[in-house]
């Protein structure tokens, strides 16, 4: 057939800090540019919000909080975005991004009270632009796309990024959004933590592309995946592409390459679907051990350092959940009160309804 | 103030308030240069450029879910979807978020968001472009349905509607979008939300409707009131949050009552209306109360369209019904 | 025949239906190795191979646009959703496409396909995931809906939906998957959709309700039936079509009827169902009809979710009300 | 950045029969192996397809069916896919595949009674399998992935194949029917009529990708776009992607690049939003002008030739007409006779109830 070539594309890949811990060559001037103390700040991130994720999975083991998705093994994705994003910039987390929530500016008690089933805990602060978690898988993508969309028009000077797992490229939601951003040549960077399972559907049931990042071709702007174990390729990744965005240069997308270490939530078993041998290759690749093995090797990190941050950690969490468990239980009453900004005359005696009940029954109780 | 329609209404409203607020952005198919299928966003392009007047890909879910990321960041988006019946696909965008915004933020985030969409039949048009299925919206808490029957109606409503701080569908009768006209005031008009509109007066039964079946309503009406039979006639206009107590008023007066809707009648909004009637004026009630509506199957296509919605005839023989009950 | 729970009975008729036609296939997320995240498909991909048990990518409205094409081809798709939530992504395919299939073409071509989620609350599960939002497919003309409330309710109607020539909306109460258990039948038992199922009788009032709702609702009656009060209770199972001429027949006899549901109120079935009662009985009520309900919010998270749902206390409540009035 | 590249891609696009009707070079083996009179066919289905529309615009215009929409200028996409097709396929159209559903076995008749509002069009003959026209845009797609899913199952020896337009491709039921055919591998064809608009949106606006065929990458299957004014170009290509899904080997996205010469639908004007001068540019690539070239010049095609065609196509479209418009009107109350198989009471108390209405009027017409 008389075939010529329309087009060609390629895609690439990015890793710094490989899986020994090493980066070769060692002269990359993005990264020999950064100060001892970044590296610092990194890994104690890192081990920060390791342990935020473990103490969270101890919560709901001891009926502390409810179904709990802990995000072990995608802890580099997670600081790499936090340390790219400024202040003013507008963060669309999908449900699998509480490190990355913390480290935004979420204090580590909301963190707890939102998984404990308490609205309250979606509250962000208030100089914080960020979405709360996205529940329906990919849903939440078209608003960061829209709020990108209204960042152009305003001419304000940020960007926007929004989180996804693997799965949500499936949706037709990630579709639109991405084809819109691609249109109108928006600030909005795309970041899939592909962590090769949608609970227990693989990755090659999710699609048949051989990367997600080449699916960026379809919608003319650029995809690249990178190491998501690799802090520093998350990072310096991310936030080349968030310069890009806020110079109105159009969307970037970015799939992390990464593993869920852990159940899909604390609701699953996945050992019902994935071999163990699966799983301790991954352990071997965890973003921990890499990074901490750089900072050992090339800034003299030692147990004492370790022990510090450690220590350090576990009191901002125990403050953390003595400060969840102190608060007051939530009011029902409260469940009508944000519906609209006024509520209207039906669903005042509905409220008046529910009171009602609330007294009968808190007299009951005494 | 000339005499104009109900689309010419609602072009109006978008100009007025896009002047007024910078913030008012629209987006949709073929808003821009085309000026909508219908007109609705005519020579607005030419006035607010297109920064302003959106014309997006064809992306429904899309459209909706890019206009809740833009009304949480501050601006008032305005989105039309073609037809109603294309509506469906942006239903996960509208039931789990727009919907869902302000409270699952505890206000923390709002959704300041219109949605515009031409609805219900008798246009002759394709399949799918004939639908009613605003039961669909009032069933979800959180959103505000609007239904205007008139073009001062609809330009007052979609104003507030706009300025409305939360999730407004906005369903714009298409079937007389051009049939009536009548004088609208330029500039301030605002018709506020939640407030039913008591057309006519009368002692004998009640009648409760909204959008184009308002007009086949006041023919049955005037027909009837020619044999001493005179009716309140309530328009309901927003249909969620219902008015219920404009309608409870009228019926314990008259003690009659007929719904009319061209939406399919099983779970439609006229059955949610008469259950309220019975719960709450029971006693007053002579006669059961009477819904004349869609049938439960899909809209048939044009050529057998007429038979699937109440005409004046029908609505006759329900207020017969009730009143020599 | 032993004791079994509602989800071990849907995993029952799915694996019955599937040994008996070839052509009964399955799709859905995390149906095969994992058996769904409530394990209602547990062993069937061992049993029937991963080319009946179809794990799909995460596309709602991929699944249920597929299993129509299955079905026109001559399949019997069933597809799982995982929450009834992650449904309104499909809502254009259903309410567009399955529920007009075989009109659109005059019977040229057919839609058997059975979608089941699981739905409704009080599993203490993120947002999202207690959604009870039967309303907008029973108001949907095409589609059937079926609630099933008991384990042996479950098998016998799952094997009926399944084999039912057109689309079945088949929405499992989650909260008592696990929850009772009871004897049911191995091998056939199907149970005729759109017939409801009268499951005590009693002449001073009729109890309406379906699925999960129905184990308060009899707790509330064996509580006021020491009063000397009986009631008739109807299981509606199927909630479209639905079987009017049960509800008004009792009615009919009772004079008092109160309708129980655990989703929103507003254009919730329990309107369609009052206003049936008030169209049809209206000679025969010696009360106002009452609705037990869910508030027209959104379901909140688990912290107080237990106070959304209508419970024991609030029906007696309106058994109360409605007996006395 | 240490970047390397993860993977390439290409794109192809091919085109045998040029704007001029010259085949460069002209020994193609696929179009020499082509005898004389497939060329001839090819031509008598162009030039009818066109006067079949041709003749639906003049029944719109004189009230005779309702709103239409036109194929002119994408003949060849439709001649070349329905030549390409066996019977025993299945095919999914939208709603501008009028020609190509009548070369399927759609009597002429029919599509008339369609576009009248009359849904007895929608009924295709009994071993005709192909869908009725989609009207929600890109929503038919999945259909055809479903299709495709129960031949694979039944390891039926046909093809499924789905025409949509460029405007369907901003839909999420084309991301996810997309996907899902990579995922399962399945023996679809998705041929997409790029006209270049969707109604008043310009291809530039749906989408910021270069190509649509480069849409197929981010599904790991093959996308490759052909003229689709060539008819050659067409259906080379399309029968080959039909064999490979028979054989087992997987979907293929073919972007038929073409123009929609006349309005949208009867019910829009195109001069609103588009030049005379694009117009007219691509009046020049006209699928007809360039295959009747191409006959002239090969095989002799006269002026005599042609006037026996115009005259068949004539007769044909004349008796068409008549008989749809001897088809006793559709009776009102078959409105409730499919909705399901068994109407359940309600349904029939709602049937009675337009019986009487029906009744009432005809008397009163009386
Ligand atoms: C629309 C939708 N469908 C299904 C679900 C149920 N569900 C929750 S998480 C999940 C898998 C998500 O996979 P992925 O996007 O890869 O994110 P991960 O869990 O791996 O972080 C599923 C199917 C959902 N929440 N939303
Ligand atoms: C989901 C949906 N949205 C909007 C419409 C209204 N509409 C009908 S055709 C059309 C444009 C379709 O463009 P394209 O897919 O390129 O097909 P073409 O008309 O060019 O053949 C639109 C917006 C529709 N039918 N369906
Ligand atoms: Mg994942
Ligand atoms: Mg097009």
């Amino acid at each position: 057939m008389p075939k010529k070539i329309l087009s060609n594309f390629s895609v690439e890949y990015v890793q710094f800090l490989n899986e020994s811990g090493r980066i070769d060559p060692l002269d990359y001037s993005e990264v020999s540019s950064l100060p001892e103390q970044t590296f610092k700040d990194f890994y104690a991130d890192i081990v920060m919000i390791r342990a935020i994720d473990e103490k969270a999975l101890n919560l709901q083991r001891t009926g502390r909080i409810g179904t709990y998705a802990s995000i072990q093994g995608q802890e580099a994705i997670q600081v790499g975005c936090a340390k790219a994003l400024q202040g003013s910039d507008w963060f669309f987390p999908a449900f699998r991004e509480t490190g990355l929530s913390v480290l935004r500016g979420t204090p580590i008690e909301k963190a707890y009270q939102y998984w404990s089933g308490d609205e309250r805990g979606n509250v962000v602060p208030d100089n914080q632009h960020d979405f709360p978690v996205s529940i329906p898988v990919g849903t939440h993508i078209p608003h960061a796309v829209g709020a990108a969309l209204a960042v152009k028009y305003k001419k304000d000077p940020i960007a926007v990024l929004t989180v996804f797992g693997d799965g949500a490229t499936s949706k037709g939601d990630f579709h639109e959004g991405m084809n819109f951003a691609g249109v109108f040549k928006l600030p909005v960077v795309f970041v899939c933590q592909n962590n090769q399972w949608a609970i227990s559907v693989p990755l090659s049931r999710q699609t048949a592309s051989a990367s997600l990042a080449q699916k960026a071709i379809a919608y003319g702007f650029e995809g690249v995946q990178v190491d998501g174990n690799d802090v520093l390729a998350v990072y310096l990744t991310v936030k080349a592409a968030l310069e890009k965005a806020r110079r109105g240069e159009g969307p970037t997308f970015i799939e992390g390459v990464t593993y869920r270490l852990k159940d899909h939530t604390t609701a699953d078993d996945a050992g019902r679907y994935r071999s163990q041998e699966e799983v301790e290759a991954w352990r071997k690749k965890d973003p921990i051990i890499r990074l901490k093995s750089y900072i050992e090797s090339h800034f003299n990190w030692n147990a004492s350092d370790e022990e510090a941050l450690i220590t350090k950690v576990n009191q901002q969490i125990t403050k953390a959940v003595e400060t969840y468990e102190s608060k007051a239980p939530i009011d029902p009453l409260s469940m009508f009160d944000t519906l609209f900004e006024q509520l209207p005359p039906d669903l005042l005696r509905q409220r008046e309804r529910l009171s009602k009940r609330l007294n009968t029954e808190n007299e009951a109780a005494e | 103030m000339s005499q104009i329609s109900l689309i010419q209404a609602v072009n109006q409203a978008l100009f007025e308030e896009m002047a007024r607020n910078p913030d008012v952005v629209l987006l949709g198919e073929d808003i821009g240069v085309d000026g909508g299928v219908f007109r609705a966003t005519d020579g607005l392009i030419q006035k607010f450029g297109e920064d302003r007047i959106i014309d997006t890909p064809l992306s429904e879910s899309g459209i909706v879910g890019t206009a809740i990321g833009m009304a949480a960041y501050g601006l008032r988006p305005v989105a039309e979807i073609q037809f109603m019946g294309f509506l469906y696909g942006a239903m996960e965008q509208l039931v789990s978020h727009a919907a869902r915004l302000r409270s699952r933020t505890r206000g923390r985030y709002t959704c300041p968001l219109v949605v515009r969409t031409p609805y219900g039949g008798g246009i002759h048009a394709p399949e799918l472009h004939s639908e009613s299925t605003e039961a669909f919206f009032v069933h979800t808490a959180g959103l505000k349905v609007v239904v205007p029957s008139t073009p001062a109606e609809a330009k007052g409503l979609l104003v507030s509607a706009i300025r409305d701080p939360d999730p407004v569908i906005f369903l714009e009768p298409s079937r007389i979008y051009r049939a009536i006209k009548e004088k609208v005031p330029e500039g301030e008009c605002e018709i506020p939300l939640g407030e039913a509109r008591l057309v006519a007066e009368g002692d004998d039964l009640t009648l409760i409707t909204w959008g184009a079946m308002l007009h086949p309503t006041l023919d049955a009406a005037s027909r009837i009131s020619e044999k001493g039979i005179h009716a309140d006639i309530i328009d309901l206009r927003t249909l969620s949050p219902l008015d219920s107590s404009t309608i409870i008023q009228s019926v314990e007066k008259t003690g009659r009552a007929v719904i009319v809707h061209e939406a399919a009648r099983t779970c439609g909004l006229g059955g949610e209306i008469a259950a309220q009637i019975c719960e709450k004026a029971l006693l007053s009630l002579e006669a059961p109360v009477v819904r004349v509506t869609g049938y439960d199957i899909p809209v048939p296509l044009p050529k057998t369209e007429a038979w699937y919605y109440p005409d004046a005839e029908q609505i006759l023989d329900a207020i017969e019904t009730v009143v020599h009950f």
